[in-house]
């Protein structure tokens, strides 16, 4: 149990499941792992089971849009794992296509991604396969659109509640 | 009569999004079984009005305010945390001297917060003159933060590169001379009057217990996290701004009245917190610098170069953390806030189903838990 | 749990707030507010002021606001050719309003004004029974009123005119340049036999122009 | 009503009793004309026997419709105690209401000054009439009944409840002799319609349709039901000790001039009040405190109405006066309940010095004699029954500041803890209470603490 580099998680990633991790990025002011979204449950299981990583903690799950990337790699699902015995955390990313952005659900392995995991659905639009109740959490149930897609247009009105922009 | 002749009916009760006991407008159906509840079902997203996208439309300087308005009574912490990510992805240097005036103000939040939490906490179990109490001596660090940056609650005063006004030595005394009042003597009167109540502490104590590891699955964070004996304090494990300079001890539950991780134990790490922030204060006074408390050039504007960062800082209520996303522009990406309530407070229907609470249980797990809504729905 | 520790920790509970109640006169710590009033602090951000004389129309304090709560029309230039508008330093303004119902009061509207000329004061208790009461005239100190709204209108068709005067005058200026240049071109052209380009061409507003937002 | 003949009807009525008086002196008159507010002769109270006398005397005029129905049924002969009533009545109701407006005022007061707070200041001097505005202001309000709500029952329940608290007053002494009917099955009455009360807010809590009321009703009922048993057994201990059921017997036998079992007179002090008559009583008077804060629904055990929890309870979803019926409900319990207690175990009117319990009652005392020098037999009289009602208010009014000295302070109970103090804590102490009690008789004789035997005079 001990702190671990940027460098030595990915070896350990890299040891178990030597395909998951496409792409690394060190020079950013976060070192990030993009992983690929077919692995990510896997990579998720072993982030939190390995006792080096030890990843217990998922702190934050962010969904964001980039429409002018290339096809296939729009949205980015950006998860913050911390592991509270070994103090390290680590910048897990996954790319997605805009037309049908999936990618597995981890509530399995860490259960407050129920509610991150809705609430990016609901916000950006990212479809989590296999989690239990995947429903808008912080819009209305019959709101239209993911308001954070680069280009969504906030309606007029909603149930007669007029929009008023000031 | 035979069993099968009585016939029960359950109930389903929808407790908000109007009820005292949520915090605020935080909705739960419960199906109940007399008092017992069976199950319970939480609904959010009432006081939602999208910071992210908020965000999204205005510069960096100008999320500032929108910030505050998330956890309205830690605004101090959810500044700090965004101002944080923003200079982590920049680079600005802090000025020293306002990093002491950012853990004096935070640490004055924090207790500020934590005396909320106390007062509902008491009035949710039934007690109403502990509320009185802590909302005036609540009342005494917002007249100090009054006097240093003219608001009470949505301060917008720890900024990007440094706070928007200098302390001066008039508060720095006020502030003193609140934490002479306060630290013994008030806090043992708090501890007799409620901590220690013995009816208090048959409400609590056994009651919504969250294990360590259960605790972490879920993301809780923070005061409620350490109530389940987990020691785990950005302060301390990830040192941001000048906190590996200060001594602290970190309260974690012990299960002193009932089981570790009980209601008792999460309400009695925040009793014991404000004790251990107004020593940080009061080492953070006696080491303040003179100098700048401002990065001019940074309070101007910022253009940070394209890229993304996650800062996470220790707020009353648990990690706050912000998610920056840059292109090079003026205006930020993208900004994800990870707001501790949101992840705290959806253990809730865990903690229903887990084991035997009764309809004032609920009250007293909701309280333990110590939400805004404002940070649970942006 | 024992009965006796929880008796002695009610006893403990119940001398405390008798000690509260027989010593409340020490204790007090409410005011009687309408007739008491606390201290505000010097730095209290409150209701908004503007020294109009100092103001120059820059737009800067409603480009930082946030919420986009400030409203400015006016005319830019030192003489200020805006009858009845109100005079600040290089400007004349007819409207300069902070919508109250939007306003969130985080004070970033004070920094980069250049005269520091608008400032949140120590007022807070702005109320009123109807929203569109609540937007406030910085000019007057009052409540921005229907007759301040028909002051504005005629202010802006003026500010229209002014500009569209000032245009012809230019315009009629640069024509009489360009005939007289025609004219001077005319005299080299019968020299030369080649038609003089009469070119007008617009130039754009200066320094005047109409509050955007 | 015509004016004339009404001012003359009023002119006649005050100069025959100014006649009646002067004949017979005013302390003759009232004896003669008031049966319920005069026992012993001298206190009894003018007003009752001048509205007495004015029913007795008088009949309705032939020219008021039904004029010969009210003559005949209500009318001197065939309800000859109609006076009696009514003055009962009316003091009864207006003592309730007095109290109650009076009682939210210094709750507002007490935990006001507990809170470092002033409470109410604009309304009158320290806000004293705050109450009455806000009484005003309930009067003029909406009167509104849920639309799914179960309107006759909704409507009557707030009504029940009042009038279960009301009645419990009947038996119950505001001084020496100043009761409106000492029932010989008094704390028998008490104890039973106690339970009205529980009826009119299970009605009000099912009536409202809503689920929150539902919650309050089940608890209410449960918690009534259950607190009157340690109740019910403080009330027999009582009843054992003292051989009666009527308050005022029970009081009597307290203080005053006592009269043992070999018919000797002594002297009573405060250690004779039923509080120190053996160990248990002191015992079985906490316990009897205790449960008397879960029968009027006060913290710690305002489940019913737990503000935090069922957001007031069984009359969430009543406005105005029905709201301010069931208001003042509570505020009558929480006085009758201390009353009771006062009546039980502190002494009742007796103050505890023998002196001072003694003026007018015809008894030679320094301090009788010396009054009766100065002031005349009368007014020592009208004096020694002021200072009766005096010192059984101000002892009721201080169990009344304990209930919200404790409402202001403790927090509330849970419902299962509610219910495992009441079965697993009082019952059984009050049970060991009553078994005591009757021991200690026995082995005693009847004598009390202090060594003598006190039977009822």
């Amino acid at each position: 149990m001990a702190r671990l580099e940027i460098g030595q998680i990915i070896a350990v990633l890299k040891e178990k499941l030597p395909e998951a991790v496409s792409e690394e990025v060190l020079d950013g002011v976060d070192p990030v792992i993009v992983v690929k979204a077919e692995q990510w449950a896997a990579v998720a299981e072993l982030c939190r089971d390995d006792s080096r990583l030890g990843f217990d903690l998922l702190s934050c799950i962010t969904g964001v849009d980039y429409p002018e990337r290339e096809e296939g790699a729009e949205i980015e699902v950006i998860y913050n794992l911390d592991s509270t015995a070994n103090l390290h955390e680590l910048t897990v990313k996954v790319k997605l296509p805009r037309s049908d952005p999936r990618v597995a659900s981890v509530e399995g392995t860490w259960a407050t991604a129920d509610w991150h995991e809705r609430e990016t659905y609901d916000l950006v639009g990212v479809i989590f396969e296999g989690h239990h109740n995947l429903v808008r959490i912080l819009c209305a149930d019959d709101w239209v659109g993911h308001p954070l897609r680069k280009d969504y247009e906030p309606p007029d009105s909603f149930h007669g509640i007029k929009n008023v922009i000031y | 009569m035979t069993e099968a002749k009585i016939r029960t009916e359950e109930m389903l009760l929808n407790m908000g999004p109007q009820h005292p006991s949520t915090h605020g407008v935080f909705r739960v159906v419960v199906r109940t079984d007399g008092e017992l509840i069976l199950e319970s079902q939480s609904h959010i997203g009432y006081l939602h009005r999208c910071f992210e996208k908020c965000a999204e439309g205005n510069n960096y300087l100008q999320v500032v305010p929108y910030t505050d308005r998330m956890d309205y009574l830690c605004a101090m912490m959810n500044n700090w945390g965004y101002a944080a990510s923003i200079e982590k992805l920049t680079g600005i240097e802090v000025p020293e001297r306002a990093e002491y005036i950012r853990v004096i103000v935070a640490e004055l939040n924090r207790v500020a917060s934590h005396l909320l939490a106390f007062g509902t906490y008491g009035l949710d179990i039934g007690a109403i003159t502990p509320f009185l109490y802590a909302f005036r001596d609540r009342e005494r660090i917002l007249k100090i933060f009054e006097k240093l940056c003219g608001q009470r609650l949505n301060y917008s005063y720890v900024r990007i590169g440094g706070v928007t006004f200098d302390m001066t030595d008039e508060i720095l005394s006020d502030i003193e001379a609140f934490c002479d009042y306060f630290d013994p003597k008030i806090i043992d009167e708090y501890d007799n009057l409620l901590s220690y109540n013995g009816i208090f502490i048959s409400r609590t104590a056994n009651v919504g217990v969250i294990p360590a590891d259960l605790a972490i699955s879920y993301g809780v964070t923070g005061p409620s996290l350490r109530g389940s004996g987990v020691p785990r304090d950005l302060r301390r494990d990830a040192p941001y701004g000048i906190y590996d300079r200060l001594e602290f001890d970190v309260p974690v539950g012990s299960g002193e009245m009932g089981q570790v991780g009980d209601c008792w134990d999460r309400y009695m790490v925040r009793m014991r917190e404000m004790r251990q922030s107004i020593r940080l204060v009061r080492q953070a006074i006696k080491d303040i610098p003179d100098g700048p408390f401002c990065d001019k050039k940074a309070f101007r504007g910022v253009k940070p170069k394209a890229g993304e960062t996650y800062k996470k800082v220790e707020g009353a209520r648990g990690e706050v953390g912000f998610y920056v996303v840059s292109d090079g522009t003026n205006i930020p990406y993208r900004v994800k806030a990870r707001a501790p309530s949101f992840c705290n407070i959806s253990i809730l229907d865990k903690l229903t189903s887990m084991s035997d609470v009764m309809l004032a249980d609920l009250v007293a797990i909701i309280g333990s838990l110590d939400i805004v809504l404002g940070e649970v729905d942006r | 749990m024992n009965i006796f520790k929880v008796a002695r920790s009610i006893v403990t509970g119940m001398g405390i707030t008798l000690k509260y109640f027989l010593n409340h006169k020490k204790t007090l710590c409410t005011i009687q507010y309408p007739r008491e009033k606390d201290l505000i602090p010097a730095r209290h951000r409150g209701i908004h002021y503007l020294e109009t004389e100092k103001c120059v129309m820059c737009w800067k304090c409603s480009d930082i606001c946030p919420v986009d709560c400030i409203y400015i029309e006016g005319v830019r230039g030192a003489d200020g050719p805006l009858p009845g508008g109100y005079r600040g330093q290089k400007a004349t303004l007819s409207k300069f309003t902070v919508d109250y119902t939007v306003c969130i009061f985080c004070g970033l509207c004070e920094e980069p004004c250049p005269p520091k000329c608008i400032w949140l004061g120590p007022e807070f208790d702005y109320h009123s029974t109807d929203r569109t009461m609540m937007e406030k005239n910085l000019l007057t100190d009052e409540v921005y009123t229907e007759s301040d709204e028909v002051f504005v209108e005629w202010a802006r068709g003026e500010n229209d005119r002014l500009q569209e005067e000032k245009k012809k005058k230019k315009e009629a200026e640069k024509a009489a340049k360009a005939a007289e240049k025609a004219a001077a071109a005319a005299a080299e052209a019968e020299k030369t036999t080649e038609e003089a380009p009469a070119d007008a061409g617009e130039q754009g507003p200066d320094s005047e122009g109409e509050a955007a937002e | 009503m015509n004016l004339a003949v009404f001012t003359t009807f009023l002119g006649q009525a005050g100069q025959a009793i100014e006649e009646k008086v002067i004949e017979k002196g005013i302390v003759d008159f009232a004896a003669d004309y008031s049966t319920k507010w005069d026992g012993g002769g001298e206190g009894g109270l003018f007003l009752a026997g001048a509205v007495r006398w004015l029913v007795e005397t008088y009949t309705v005029p032939d020219w008021v419709p039904l004029s010969s129905v009210i003559n005949g049924t209500l009318g001197a002969e065939t309800f000859p105690e109609l006076g009696g009533l009514l003055i009962t009545i009316g003091m009864v109701f207006g003592f309730v209401n007095i109290f109650a407006i009076g009682a939210v005022w210094s709750e507002r007061k007490v935990s006001a000054h507990m809170q470092c707070r002033l409470g109410p200041m604009e309304v009158g001097p320290h806000g004293l009439l705050q109450t009455v505005a806000d009484g005003l202001k309930l009067l003029t309000k909406e009167d509104i009944i849920p639309r799914l709500a179960d309107k006759t029952l909704f409507a009557i329940a707030p009504a029940v409840v009042f009038a279960g608290v009301l009645m419990r007053f009947v038996p119950l002494p505001f001084g020496d002799q100043l009761i409106a009917s000492d029932l010989d099955l008094g704390l028998f009455f008490v104890a039973a319609v106690g339970a009205v009360e529980v009826l009119g807010v299970i009605m009000a809590g099912w009536a409202s349709n809503n689920k929150w009321s539902l919650f309050a009703t089940i608890r209410t009922a449960t918690q009534m039901v259950s607190y009157e048993i340690p109740i019910g057994i403080a009330f027999v201990t009582v009843i054992l000790c003292c051989g009666s059921f009527s308050l005022v017997d029970v009081v009597n036998m307290q203080g005053g001039t006592l009269t043992d079992i070999d018919g000797e007179a002594h002297n009573g002090w405060a250690w004779h009040w039923n509080l120190f008559r053996n160990p248990f009583m002191l015992i079985l008077a906490i316990t009897y405190f205790i449960a008397s804060l879960a029968e009027c629904k006060r913290a710690p055990f305002d489940l019913p109405e737990a503000e935090s929890e069922l957001v007031s309870g069984f009359h969430t979803e009543y406005t105005g006066m029905r709201f301010a019926l069931f208001f003042l409900a509570e505020y009558a319990a929480m006085y009758l309940v201390a009353a009771v207690a006062v009546v039980l175990f502190l002494g009742g009117w007796w103050s505890g010095i023998y002196w001072v319990d003694e003026i007018g009652m015809g008894t030679d005392t320094w301090l009788a004699s010396w009054l009766d020098g100065v002031l005349g037999p009368t007014l020592t009289a009208v004096l020694g029954v002021l200072i009766k009602v005096k010192v059984f208010l101000t002892k009721a009014f201080i169990l009344v500041f304990i209930q919200m000295w404790v409402r202001w302070t403790l927090p509330r109970v849970r419902l299962d803890q509610m219910m495992y103090v009441c079965w697993k804590v009082l019952l059984p102490a009050s049970l060991v209470c009553l078994i005591g009690s009757c021991l200690w008789e026995l082995a005693t004789g009847g004598a009390s603490f202090f060594g003598f035997g006190i039977v009822v005079k």
